[in-house]
């Protein structure tokens, strides 16, 4: 046994350790918690295997605010009884049994692939052409210029989504005020995330950042905001935030169709553009992004929803 | 000789989450239990900051290692006391 | 490559583990736990195949992908709880 | 400006941003997008018609590093479907949807399906291919529970978290065919795939996750309540469209992309499958107290027999046979489609007028309704297969496939299925054809009236008499190995 491995065995067990803590806890609480934990290792993997952007996405994302969503939604009771299904005991076996040969089978297909003959994938390729992408963070390349309609279309996945919270949820009561020290710290916090923000919107181009990671920090200074007891979580209503909601895909989308109109491929950015245009691109994706998260936070508005606004809402009452 | 002492330091770190870790499973309230983390904690977490810093040699990445520990130091200050406090609210009503 | 190796095979089990208490479990939230396991699982089998060791550069390709797939996980997970929600504040009604 | 592959789906997309900025004037960006889209359909089929399969290498980097859209025959004659389906139950929309304080909401909703239905068709790689499914779920969960009920509601939760669950295992099959073969380009990987366990494992998950998602027995239990329970013009396109996405998938993994690897035993457990969908499916429909859940389990069935197909086109050698049983299939899907959206529009006309939609208390509609009921006996017979339907001409061509491949264990399934068809429809229409008072009187056709018998002449009549054109586009194909 290659004592190199240990840390790697270590961590492997941990997770495995901890997704089976997490999905065998009678208390949901436990679950939860457990969950944010299992997050957290996730991320560290991720640095593990050099992939800082996934790591701080996860720490941010994956942890962080699936973590306050859980939560809250523990805090909303709509946790019901944790029983499991009553499945008869056949069925149970047969799912395990399933559930082995189909582990059994995955891990046979991935020896196969990673190591009985490694593939060239396409890291030389994507890292050849990252001189003509406009930035040297190759993940940044792959996210805005080579796979940028699967970006696109990620963004429209999150505006379906949050429209979707706003049209089933009601806004959850806002929290009581805060006591001295947690006021002092968001007053400390909230300006340091939206710095931290910023800094890896900015930083994305070259080292790891960019947008999501860039959203998801803002979105963590909404939620504390909201936690301190201002209801509102820094946003704006009605047509502005119905702008901000739209301001990702849109100019993704209006960018893309103006190099088409222009002569070029849609989404072929001029290359000496490509930097400032990818920038562009992600101011407005992380101003979506966090609008998106913190909407999906709040719930929707208890006067029924952000596409009646006020001046709307006068017409049909004098109509 | 820098290194062994950064190591030095790394390891004595170390050795405060682990006590930290310790109490938070053997002690027996709340209140001691939080007073063993964060203190350890944040004492742990200083020293390998430290034992990093030397390591790397760098001032600018001694800075932002040092904000890090801030940071760190500022987030479980507050989340204890709040933690306490609604134990206590808890506990009174 | 066994690092890599590892890696995937862990998170061939995440997910199955994943699957099956997606399978087993009656109410939303231990399910949508499992599915987020489950899409771990899969992520990281992804940023496995990256990895190709300390010294070479990583693909960054399934880097790119995961981070999508993350993002639209939460999107998911963030619409299911709030669908959950209202159907509790109906029962209570 | 030459290659218009990306307009149909930037079109509804800009007209679902237009519709969320400008909720007042929502039903007119959603008719005039949808009208639009329905333009940028015809641009491109024109194209692919004239000069065969196109692709679009998007952002100009070669397909494998960047993503390809790739239109083909088959992904036309389905975008063509999608899009004048959605154009028929947008106008009925408009009327449905006219007084509901949804409304700004449900035309940038559908407008983000439609978005996801034409990227679906069009995307030629295949993560993009999930991200487009998990659209395409996201927004059909939303739109599916914009009624408010709570069955609605719950209905919509359990659709969401096992469309999930089948987009975790589709996702985890493109990992593994990352894994062995390195790329994601779906025509790369055509002509690179082999036979071995990668491509069988890959294939089984990825076939497995949309087989929950195309509602194949058994995993059609989520279906009729989700279908049943929505607004009916959702109802529609879900049945439509939504489910016929997830099949069409299923066709495009198996005939062109593992053409080489699909074993007969597999296609054989699908088509037996297949067969019990369409029996029982058919039978339970017999059994529905309302109409809406008679639709939702016919379409059980129907997807049945487009299952059917896949162990006979595994059985035919290549060449001219294998595409008219494929182009068969597809006539089939296509004629559905039509017929399934006109008979829930029609549902939804009687459900408003009435108030319910139990079938034992319709009598009177064909007097107050008589388009309603009229359109309902057009799609009846675009369901049995009578003739002129597409549908009588489809499964024409499956029966004699049954003979060419010596398959003779379907041909009791197609009898008694086709059977059970005629069963359940001709009781519906010997409800809504006698006298009673079930349903009020009505003085004009209404708007909504229109959309859906214009649905049921193009499943029966359309589709009956320009089928060849289906025949011809085909074998039109933009993947090595596929369609002929």
């Amino acid at each position: 046994m290659n004592l190199t491995l240990l840390p790697d065995l270590l961590l492997a067990g941990m997770l495995i350790g901890l997704a089976w803590a997490v999905l065998n806890s009678d208390d949901l609480r436990r679950g939860v918690v457990l969950f944010i934990a299992f997050g957290l290792l996730l991320a560290i993997v991720w640095a593990r295997l050099l992939a800082p952007d996934l790591a701080l996405a996860e720490a941010a994302i994956g942890a962080g605010l699936s973590g306050a969503l859980l939560l809250v939604a523990l805090r909303d009771g709509s946790g019901g009884d944790q029983r499991s299904a009553k499945r008869s005991t056949l069925n149970r076996w047969l799912i395990d049994l399933f559930v082995l040969v189909m582990t059994c089978l995955i891990g046979w297909v991935l020896w196969l692939t990673i190591y009985a003959e490694p593939v060239e994938r396409l890291a030389q390729l994507a890292n050849a052409m990252l001189e003509r992408s406009g930035v040297s963070n190759p993940v940044t390349a792959v996210l805005l210029n080579y796979r940028a309609y699967d970006t696109l279309l990620e963004l429209v996945v999150v505006l379906a989504a949050v429209l979707g919270v706003l049209v089933v949820g009601r806004e959850r009561r806002g929290y009581r005020e805060p006591g001295p020290v947690f006021h002092g710290l968001v007053h400390w916090l909230v300006p340091l995330l939206i710095v931290t923000a910023g800094y890896l919107l900015w930083v994305g181009a070259h080292a790891p950042g960019g947008a999501f990671q860039a959203g998801a920090t803002l979105a963590a200074a909404g939620i504390v905001l909201r936690l301190a007891g201002y209801d509102a979580a820094g946003l704006p209503d009605g047509r502005l935030l119905r702008w901000l909601l739209v301001a990702g895909t849109g100019v993704f989308l209006l960018l893309g169709l103006g190099m088409t109109v222009s002569g070029g491929g849609f989404l072929q950015y001029p290359e000496a553009w490509s930097g400032s245009l990818i920038l562009v691109i992600e101011v407005a994706a992380t101003a979506s992004i966090a609008a998106a998260l913190v909407l999906a936070y709040r719930g929707g508005r208890s006067d029924g929803w952000l596409l009646v606004d006020e001046k709307d809402k006068n017409r049909e009452i004098s109509s | 000789m820098l290194d062994l002492l950064a190591l030095l330091l790394i390891f004595s770190g170390i050795s405060f989450f682990f006590l930290g870790a310790i109490g938070l499973l053997r002690l027996p309230d709340l209140h001691a239990r939080l007073h063993a983390l964060t203190k350890a904690d944040n004492l742990g977490l200083g020293l390998l900051i430290v034992g990093v810093a030397l390591l790397h040699g760098s001032l600018l990445m001694a800075m932002k290692l040092l904000l890090i520990w801030l940071l760190a130091l500022l987030a479980s200050a507050a989340s204890a006391h709040l933690i306490s406090q609604y134990a206590l609210r808890r506990n009174r009503s | 490559m066994t690092q890599a190796l590892i890696y995937a095979l862990t998170g061939a089990v995440l997910f199955m583990l994943g699957v099956r208490a997606t399978l087993l479990r009656e109410t939303l939230l231990p399910r949508l736990l499992a599915l987020n396991v489950c899409g771990a699982g899969v992520f990281l089998i992804f940023v496995s195949l990256a990895y190709r060791g300390d010294s070479l550069p990583v693909d960054p390709v399934p880097h790119a992908l995961v981070l999508t797939g993350l993002v639209v996980a939460i999107s998911a997970t963030a619409l299911a709880l709030a669908l959950n929600r209202r159907l509790r504040e109906m029962a209570d009604e | 400006m030459n290659n218009p592959l990306i307009w149909p789906v930037a079109v509804p997309l800009l007209s679902a941003l237009l519709a969320l900025l400008w909720p007042r004037r929502s039903t007119w960006i959603g008719l005039l997008g949808s009208a639009l889209s329905l333009a940028a359909v015809v641009l491109v089929s024109r194209q692919v018609i004239e000069s065969g399969a196109i692709e679009l290498a998007l952002g100009g980097w070669s397909p494998g590093l960047g993503i390809a859209l790739r239109a083909d025959g088959l992904s036309v004659l389905m975008l063509l479907m999608s899009t004048l389906v959605s154009m028929a139950v947008a106008v009925y929309a408009s009327v449905y949807f006219s007084r509901s304080e949804r409304r700004s909401e449900f035309w940038v909703l559908w407008l983000l399906l439609i978005t996801a239905l034409h990227a679906l068709f069009l995307s030629g790689d295949l993560f993009n291919l999930y991200v487009t499914l998990e659209l395409l779920g996201l927004s059909a969960v939303v739109l599916a529970c914009l009624g408010g009920s709570r069955e609605s509601l719950q209905a919509a939760l359990n659709y969401l978290v096992l469309g999930l669950l089948a987009s975790m295992a589709f996702l985890i099959g493109v990992a593994l065919i990352y894994a062995g073969y390195g790329t994601l380009d779906m025509a790369a990987l055509a002509a690179a795939i082999e036979s071995g366990p990668t491509a069988w494992v890959a294939l089984s998950l990825m076939t497995g996750g949309l087989l929950i998602k195309s509602a194949l027995f058994p995993l059609h239990f989520w279906l009729p309540p989700a279908h049943s329970n929505a607004p009916a013009p959702v109802s529609a396109v879900l049945s439509a469209l939504v489910v016929k996405a997830a099949v069409y998938l299923i066709l495009r993994l198996w005939l062109a992309l593992f053409d080489e690897v699909v074993t007969q035993t597999a296609a054989l457990v699908l088509g037996l499958l297949g067969g019990v969908a369409v029996l029982w499916g058919s039978w339970v429909a017999l059994q529905a107290e309302r109409l809406k859940l008679m639709a939702a389990y016919s379409t059980v069935a129907q997807v049945g027999y487009l299952f059917l197909f896949l162990p006979l086109l595994a059985a035919l050698p290549e060449g001219t046979t294998r595409d008219v049983a494929l182009g068969a299939l597809v006539l089939l899907a296509l004629t559905h489609g039509f017929a399934k959206s006109a008979f829930f529009l029609a549902a939804g006309v009687i459900m408003q007028r009435a108030g319910h939609d139990r079938i034992a208390e319709l009598g009177g509609t064909a007097r107050a309704l008589p388009v309603t009921a009229f359109t309902l006996a057009l799609a009846g017979v675009a369901l049995i297969g009578l003739p002129p339907s597409g549908s009588f001409l489809a499964k024409w061509q499956l029966l004699s496939s049954v003979f060419i491949t010596g398959q003779w264990i379907w041909l009791p399934v197609i009898a008694v299925g086709t059977l059970l068809a005629g069963a359940y429809t001709f009781r519906l229409l010997g409800y809504a054809f006698a006298p009673g008072e079930g349903v009020g009187p009505s003085l004009s056709v209404g708007r909504e009236e229109i959309p859906a018998v214009l649905l049921a002449l193009a499943a029966t009549l359309l589709l009956g008499f320009w089928a060849s054109v289906v025949w011809e586009l085909v074998p039109i194909s933009a993947y090595a190995g596929g369609g002929g």
